[in-house]
């Protein structure tokens, strides 16, 4: 199992508080862990980076990696 | 690879910071054209609510990364002599200005047509998000169309 | 009818008048954003000479009825919020502005549209010339391309 | 016979000086007597304006009409 590090912004910020922690072996599996969590998140668009690459399909993680859970930008 | 150049500044982008980056072009007697786009804060009225500010927020790293790889492109495709990106964060109230997007080239069509696409790219692809307060100190997330 | 308004300055345009502007719009707080054109003079070289000024002459009458005449029909075609345009007389320097167009809306894409079009109707419609001053002080009338 | 005003402007103006005035009945005449007395005018693009409204084509003049010659517009 890798020990994952969740960061957040926008919206899902709101609803997921502060940066935290989370053991999980693929993208997949962590976002499942986080639905359970955080029921809210299921009905919010999300675009997933991880450590600063933004990824559509399910991604192994490993120890330390840097999983960013980012609404749709409104930046501008 | 290229160098990162930052473009945030935490505060609104002010008229004079605009009129200095304008004369810096003046020694850059190649340049015929320029072309400035700059974003203003609406006090939208929303459900008999009104905006007073926008907080903006960013996954700056990635930002940052992402404009560097859009400054390349653009520079590719179009054949200019400068560009120049400022984006605000933090809280910038009604009739500030949050986004400073400023093109040069040696005549008009291309300066234009970069200043366009990169404005564009910002809203759609960089990490940054607005949340809208009201005057009641309630907040909404902005959403950009 | 429209009132005529004066579009011409006996001067180059200056990077604080262009700040001053853009300032008069904060309290506009329906105008989300603004497009900006400048044109600069540039150094160019012709058969060895460089082009050190443009001094600028102008059918003025005529002109100032034909922008009138412009202005209402980018005002009827694009909902911007305001148009502002001034144009050098007289002599500028290369790295000095003689062009300042600007124009506001709520959203992005009319200011833009209306911002192009009216530089480029400037160019093609208003009866203004160009006499490139090389540093030899002999000239060239200037060709629009 | 109606006496007419001449403007130039730019490249026109170091050609034909100083504003002056001719008399001719109609655009089309003050063009010939003007092509006769500036023979450089023949291989110019010119625009021609009476009382500020650009012709195209044959126009009829009377007493006090200001003709403008124009060359190709270069603003901006």
């Amino acid at each position: 199992m890798a020990n994952i590090k969740i960061i957040s912004f926008g919206r899902l910020k709101e609803i997921l508080g502060s940066d935290f922690e989370l053991e999980a072996e693929n993208s997949d599996e962590l976002l499942n862990q986080l639905n359970e969590k955080f029921p809210q998140l299921e009905d919010l668009k999300l675009r997933i980076a991880v450590n600063q690459k933004i990824i559509s399909e399910n991604t192994d993680l490993k120890n330390n990696d840097v999983v960013a859970l980012m609404p749709p930008y409104s930046g501008g | 690879m290229s160098k990162i150049k930052n473009i945030f500044q935490h505060s609104p982008i002010s008229p004079l910071f605009i009129a200095e980056s304008i004369t810096k072009h003046s020694s850059k007697t190649e340049i015929g054209a320029h072309q400035i786009f700059l974003g203003q804060i609406r006090a939208d009225k929303i459900d008999g609510k009104t905006v007073k500010a926008i907080e903006y927020t960013a996954y700056e790293d990635l930002v940052l990364n992402q404009m560097t790889a859009i400054r390349e492109e653009i520079f590719a495709k179009y054949d200019i002599t400068c560009m120049h990106i400022h984006h605000s964060l933090g809280v910038v109230n009604a009739g500030e200005i949050c986004l400073f997007v400023f093109t040069s080239s040696k005549h008009r069509k291309e300066a234009t047509l970069a200043c366009n696409e990169v404005v564009e790219r910002i809203k759609n692809e960089l990490p940054i998000w607005g949340k809208e307060i009201f005057e009641d100190e309630t907040h909404q997330w902005k959403i950009n169309q």
